[in-house]
């Protein structure tokens, strides 16, 4: 399978292993990333003004080139890995295909590219894997995470807000697919409450402290219900939850990894999980024998 | 008064009296009346004409009476008020002295004309307009009589909750047999289910039982469970009903009670009567005062009587009367009925549609019903609320209204009922665990009805209830305990709380498969997916198709004392037409010319009623179901409908009379 | 626009709410222009595209009043047949020459005798407005349709139910 | 409508009218502690055309998490309103929220962190 990939700002900087790992993956599952030639930045968090389209244009100019390619391969799937990403490709894709006053207005805006006929299709790697099927996924798995407790946060860019329709990759309320995926893993998902809650967001710049009590919260949560680690699907809320555990007690800490990473490490490939982590749950598993 | 005669030839056979009215001056200070009598006589058709004080009074009445008799009328006009007030008079006084009471129309220069205008000359031109009109129409119209059609003496009510009980009931003791169809197992809808009532805290089972006893042992009533609608034909008092009664495998004749059968039966389920709280057998009586009084099988729970799987408890050791009987095959009923009841009542709104209360998460989270159940002293608790997850008495209780209601992501209306039983369970429980928190979020206390006030500051008084205005956003479940986020609109305070258990106020949603049912009685839903009232405040327990009547939360959201009063009253609009011998009906209804007809099917699809049908490629209106409102006339493309008493001759004749031009 | 001039206005009342709306408006003692004169009908479903244009083909200007949309029909559903025919025959007017502002449509209710008496005093300030109406005038812009309107009517009354 | 109202609606196309204050907005929030008024109070404060709306420190906290948004039983978009109330401000000639130069360990801080905050603060 071909499909279009859009990595976004955070994967060639802060976190490289979250793409690494997925690259990783994808090799095993047979999924051809086809990165976007020239992408530039999506704008991170979506324009709630209606009156200012401008705000749209980064996503736009990243689409164009995306449809571009897509005619070469013959796809009209973009696949993204952020969550922030996705929220944001997501929301002005659905706004386009939409409002044709807006769509007419960003093209004759972006003069100096092709028009943007909004065919494209933003899709979540999460929902990638969902259409793989989860139980095609359990039967390549060579290292069941048997015994391992996770945490799946899911956050809010992935879930949220539920307008225009088609943005949540889930249920808002009770998103289920990372469970599945931690299920198809071997793994057993833990029930935490607080995997839909905000992590505080961009308030990690002025105000720390506000990141600080809500990272704490998310993190007590998954440790009350045994969690051996945290799930993330997103580099912001991952960061910021790294962040609330360096103000935790080690005790108190649970670690905070993507998702693609420990699918990459039970699909047997490499995981780019710190050395001393994949020793970690792979202890915890039982399974000596791998390491 | 004055009365003039013409004597000039007339084109018309049509001999017209006129009488205009002063009102006392209500009308005669605005139009000269005198110059509408002699202006009026121009008229070719109009032999007669006077003006009186007051035309409605028994002297005004005479007065038309005797030129009637003396200038041979073969009509008359009456221009004086609107219709609405006294057409129903002087159709009478047609009719008393034998003319067609549609030779009688009424030109209203009162309402119309010297109420609303001042000038007295062109009031007075108005009023000589809308009479000659008046008479126009009158000329042509046709003498109908009202269409006369039998009807069969029984009911069928559908639905056996408090609504059905309750108009099955009345109907059956005025001496007509009635047919009460029940889609469960046992009648006595949610009503059963109940622990007390607000606001007099009767025990719900203690007045409803006797009732259902009642229904069981009349000799009017024919009592089918377990049965279903399959489809209604006909128009009112002559439908034909036929109804699919699915098998209960247990013959409630022969059936005793002695539950050897449930002891023996291997089977458990959970039970639909106590909201999933409790277990039941495949064989099993949903509750000991259950009607008809006896054991059904569940045959999707039942191993099945093949004796290698079991049959346990159709042995005769166990089954002595031998009343189980795995054999009982559906049958279909078809049943003559003159007037209906729907009756069919509400659902609780799914809670697994709200995330985030988690209430299929969450055992402690729990719905209003299943509340009732532990408080009730039959109910899996033995009437001392236990929480779900185990067992233990809770001592703080969070009750959240309004969940589904006024939310336009679920249901937009309001429930109406939840602020007072939600008070109701918060006071009954107080009762039973004296040292309880109880918590009760709240966007607005809606308590109107009768009491219903009294109730509410009884329970906020004497239960210490701590009521909360804020709406709750989530419920979760963390270290045994149910937290909630809430807020207090009024504190202006954000709060978490953790209470032992919370109790949904879930909104109440019309019965699943309503909207099958309506589309084969033709009957409307409205926005919400309720039923449909032909007019909110004036005909509130009628259907828009005649001889259905609506009772109960099929209608709309409602507590027990409006349901039981919606219940009587359609009741005696049932009753109204099974007294009647006959059944009249509007005469002014359309009617096809054959020839003209094309057999293009326009009018079929216009009519709101089913009226019309095609007949060897022409359309036939069957006027009993015909209302008379005349869209399929305007629709036909070859002018072959029309609609008597008001055809496209006499709109036009009187929009001549109406520009002067006559 | 001449001073003098009285419009001649016809009105269609449906029986169970416009006509029992301009009952209301006289029982309120409300006051309008007399040059209003009303015809009552079953339902505004009832109301014929040829109807009106007959009465307009008589008068000034044609008062439609029907029960309030979309739920109010005493029969089900005959406002929107009257909605549909009249929007139908605004177009009509419009491609024919004449201003399909002579023809006024409103849903008032049994209750709304107000609105009744406002709709009829700004409907006739309207039509004096738009002056006196000649249909059968040679040289009239408004009219040149009047023979063949008939036939075209017949057709819109087909089209209109699709 | 009031001006207030108009203004917000023209930016977020909500309608702040349609708010019955049953305060689900503010009983979800998780940043309610450092705020200094909820968010349905600044809903109702924009009801009433009270500018103090705009001064409240409620909109600058609010981080578009739209719990709200998918909870509110009118259907209101509350975090698009939020948005408005801080594109008022932004708008205004000469405002400024932040100093994007004062920013603490900027090299440490992602990206991602850094242009949401200036697409939310900035104009």
């Amino acid at each position: 399978m071909e499909v279009l990939y859009y990595p976004g700002c955070s994967l060639k900087n802060t976190y490289p292993e979250f793409e690494k790992s997925t690259y990783a993956a994808c090799e095993k599952l047979g999924i051809n990333l086809v990165e976007i030639p020239e992408w530039n930045c999506c704008g991170v968090v979506p324009s709630l003004a209606t009156d200012n389209v401008m705000r749209h244009l980064g996503a736009v100019r990243s689409f164009i080139n995306a449809q571009e390619k897509g005619k070469e391969i013959g796809t009209n799937v973009v696949v993204t890995l952020c969550s922030m990403c996705y929220n944001v490709l997501k929301r002005v894709n659905l706004i386009l295909k939409e409002q044709a006053d807006v769509l007419k207005n960003v093209n004759d805006f972006i003069d100096d590219q092709p028009d943007y006929v909004p065919e494209l299709e933003i899709v979540h790697f999460l929902n990638l894997l969902k259409n793989v099927g989860f139980d095609k996924l359990k039967e390549r798995i060579v290292i069941p995470l048997r015994g391992l407790k996770v945490a799946p946060y899911y956050g809010c860019a992935l879930l949220r807000p539920d307008r225009p329709k088609g943005v949540p990759i889930d249920d808002p309320e009770n998103p289920t697919v990372i469970e599945n995926l931690i299920r198809s893993i071997g793994a057993e998902p833990a029930e935490f409450p607080f995997k839909t809650e905000c992590c505080g967001n961009y308030h990690i710049v002025f105000e720390p402290g506000i990141v600080e009590m809500r990272t704490k919260k998310i993190i007590g949560s998954a440790r009350s219900e045994k969690a051996d680690v945290i799930l993330s699907p997103c580099p912001l809320c991952t960061y910021n939850l790294q962040h609330g555990n360096e103000t935790l007690d080690r005790s108190e800490q649970v670690p905070v990894i993507f998702f693609t990473q420990l699918l990459a490490l039970s699909l047997g490939v490499k995981s780019h999980l710190s050395t001393e982590m994949e020793n970690q749950i792979l202890k915890k598993i039982g399974g000596e024998k791998f390491v | 008064m004055s009365a003039l005669t013409a004597h000039r030839e007339r084109p018309t056979k049509e001999k017209i009296g006129v009488f205009v009215c002063h009102c006392g001056r209500n009308i005669a200070t605005t139009v000269d009346t005198k110059r509408v009598v002699e202006e009026i006589l121009k008229h070719p058709a109009v032999v007669h004409a006077e003006d009186y004080d007051y035309v409605c009074s028994s002297p005004g009445q005479e007065l038309i009476e005797k030129a009637i008799k003396e200038k041979r009328l073969t009509g008359f006009i009456v221009a004086a008020c609107s219709p609405s007030l006294h057409e129903t008079t002087f159709r009478e006084v047609a009719e008393r002295t034998g003319l067609n009471p549609y030779k009688c129309e009424i030109a209203n220069i009162r309402e119309q004309d010297s109420w609303v205008h001042e000038d007295k000359e062109k009031a007075t031109e108005k009023a000589i307009k809308l009479t000659k009109s008046a008479v126009e129409k009158v000329i042509r119209n046709e003498e109908l009589e009202p269409i006369k059609v039998g009807l069969y003496k029984k009911a069928l009510v559908i639905g056996g909750g408090i609504a059905g009980i309750r108009a099955a009931l009345d109907i059956a003791d005025a001496g007509f047999p009635v047919v009460l169809v029940e889609k469960g197992s046992t009648i006595g809808g949610h009503m059963a289910k109940l622990a007390e009532t607000f606001p007099t805290l009767d025990c719900a089972s203690c007045i409803l039982t006797p009732l259902m006893s009642a229904v069981a042992h009349h000799s009017n009533i024919r009592l089918l469970t377990l049965s279903e609608i399959m489809d209604v034909e006909g128009y009112l008092g002559n439908f034909h009903v036929r109804i699919k009664k699915n098998p209960r495998y247990v013959d409630p004749e022969k059936c005793n009670l002695c539950n050897d059968c449930v002891d023996i039966c291997p089977v458990t389920v959970s039970s639909e009567f106590d909201e999933g709280l409790s277990l039941r057998k495949a064989i099993y009586i949903p509750f000991p005062q259950a009607v008809p009084s006896s054991y059904l099988i569940d045959l999707d729970a039942c191993l099945g009587m093949n004796p290698i799987t079991c049959g346990k408890c159709a042995e005769p050791d166990i089954c002595g009367p031998e009343a189980v009987n795995f054999d009982d095959q559906t049958e279909i009923i078809e049943e003559d009925i003159g007037v209906i009841v729907v009756a069919t009542g509400y659902e609780l709104y799914n809670p697994e549609n709200i995330g985030e209360y988690g209430a299929d998460k969450y055992l402690d989270v729990i719905t209003s019903l299943q509340f009732e159940r532990l408080l009730s002293p039959s109910g899996p608790a033995v009437g001392i609320p236990k929480r779900p997850s185990d067992e233990k008495i809770p001592k703080r209780i969070a009750f959240i209204h309004c969940v589904g209601s006024r939310d336009e992501r679920h249901q937009p209306y309001c429930s109406h009922i939840c602020c007072t039983y939600s008070a109701k369970h918060a006071l009954l429980f107080k009762e039973l665990v004296p040292d309880a928190d109880i918590y009760s979020f709240y966007i607005d206390i809606r308590a109107v009805g009768k009491n219903y006030e009294d109730f509410i500051r009884r329970v906020q008084e004497e239960a210490g209830v701590h009521y909360i205005r804020g709406k709750v956003s989530r419920i979760y479940e963390q270290d045994g305990k149910v937290k909630i986020f809430g807020v207090d609109t009024l504190l202006n305070k954000r709060i978490e709380i953790e209470v032992d258990m919370a109790v949904l106020a879930l909104s109440m949603v019309p019965a699943h498969g309503i909207e099958d049912l309506a589309s084969k009685m033709r009957i409307q839903i409205d926005g919400s997916g309720f039923l449909q009232e032909l007019h909110p405040k004036l005909h509130p327990v009628e259907s828009a198709t005649s001889g259905i009547f609506l009772a109960g939360a099929a209608q709309s959201p409602k507590d027990i004392q409006d349901t039981v009063a919606q219940a009587s009253a359609a009741a005696s609009k049932a009753l109204g037409i099974l007294t009647q011998e006959k059944i009249s009906h509007i005469p002014t209804v359309a009617t096809v010319d054959t020839d003209l007809c094309s057999g293009c099917r326009l009018c079929i699809s216009v009519c709101p009623y089913g009226a019309i049908k095609l007949i060897d490629e022409k359309a036939e209106v069957k006027e009993v179901l015909c209302e008379g409102c005349g869209a399929c006339v305007s629709t036909c493309p070859s002018d072959a409908i029309s609609l008597r008493n008001h055809t496209d001759e006499q709109v036009s004749s009187m929009l001549k009379a109406l520009v002067g031009e006559i | 626009m001449d001073i003098g001039f009285e419009p001649r206005i016809i009105a269609f009342l449906c029986q169970w709410c416009g006509y029992q709306g301009a009952d209301m408006a006289g029982t309120s003692r409300l006051k309008y222009p007399p040059s209003i004169v009303s015809i009552q009908v079953p339902c505004s479903g009832r109301i014929e595209t040829k109807q009106v244009l007959e009465a307009l083909s008589k008068s000034d200007g044609v008062l439609i009043a029907g029960c309030h949309t979309p739920n109010d029909c005493h029969y089900v559903s005959g406002n929107f047949k009257c909605l549909k025919r009249v929007t139908l025959l605004k177009k009509f007017l419009k491609q024919v020459g004449i201003n399909p502002a002579r023809i006024r449509l409103e849903w008032i209710s049994a209750t709304e005798g107000r609105k009744f008496a406002r709709v009829a005093r700004e409907f006739t300030n309207e039509i004096k407005e738009l002056g006196p109406f000649d249909f059968n005038g040679k040289s009239s812009q408004e009219i040149k349709a009047k023979q063949d309107s008939k036939l075209r009517l017949k057709e819109m009354g087909g089209k209109e139910n699709e | 409508m009031n001006e207030l109202a108009e203004r917000v609606k023209e930016i977020s196309d909500q309608n702040v009218y349609s708010c019955y204050l049953c305060g689900n907005c503010s009983a979800g929030c998780m940043f309610t502690d450092e705020m200094d008024t909820l968010p349905h109070q600044v809903i109702a404060l924009v009801q009433m055309e009270d500018k103090d709306a705009l001064e409240k420190n409620t909109s600058w906290i609010c981080a578009s998490c739209f719990v709200c948004s998918v909870r509110c039983p009118r259907g209101l978009d509350v975090a698009a309103i939020m948005e408005a109330l801080r594109e008022i401000k932004i708008r205004e000639r000469g405002f400024r929220k932040i100093d994007l130069r004062k920013i603490k360990d900027i090299e440490k801080l992602p990206q991602i962190a850094i242009t949401a905050a200036a697409q939310k603060f900035t104009w």
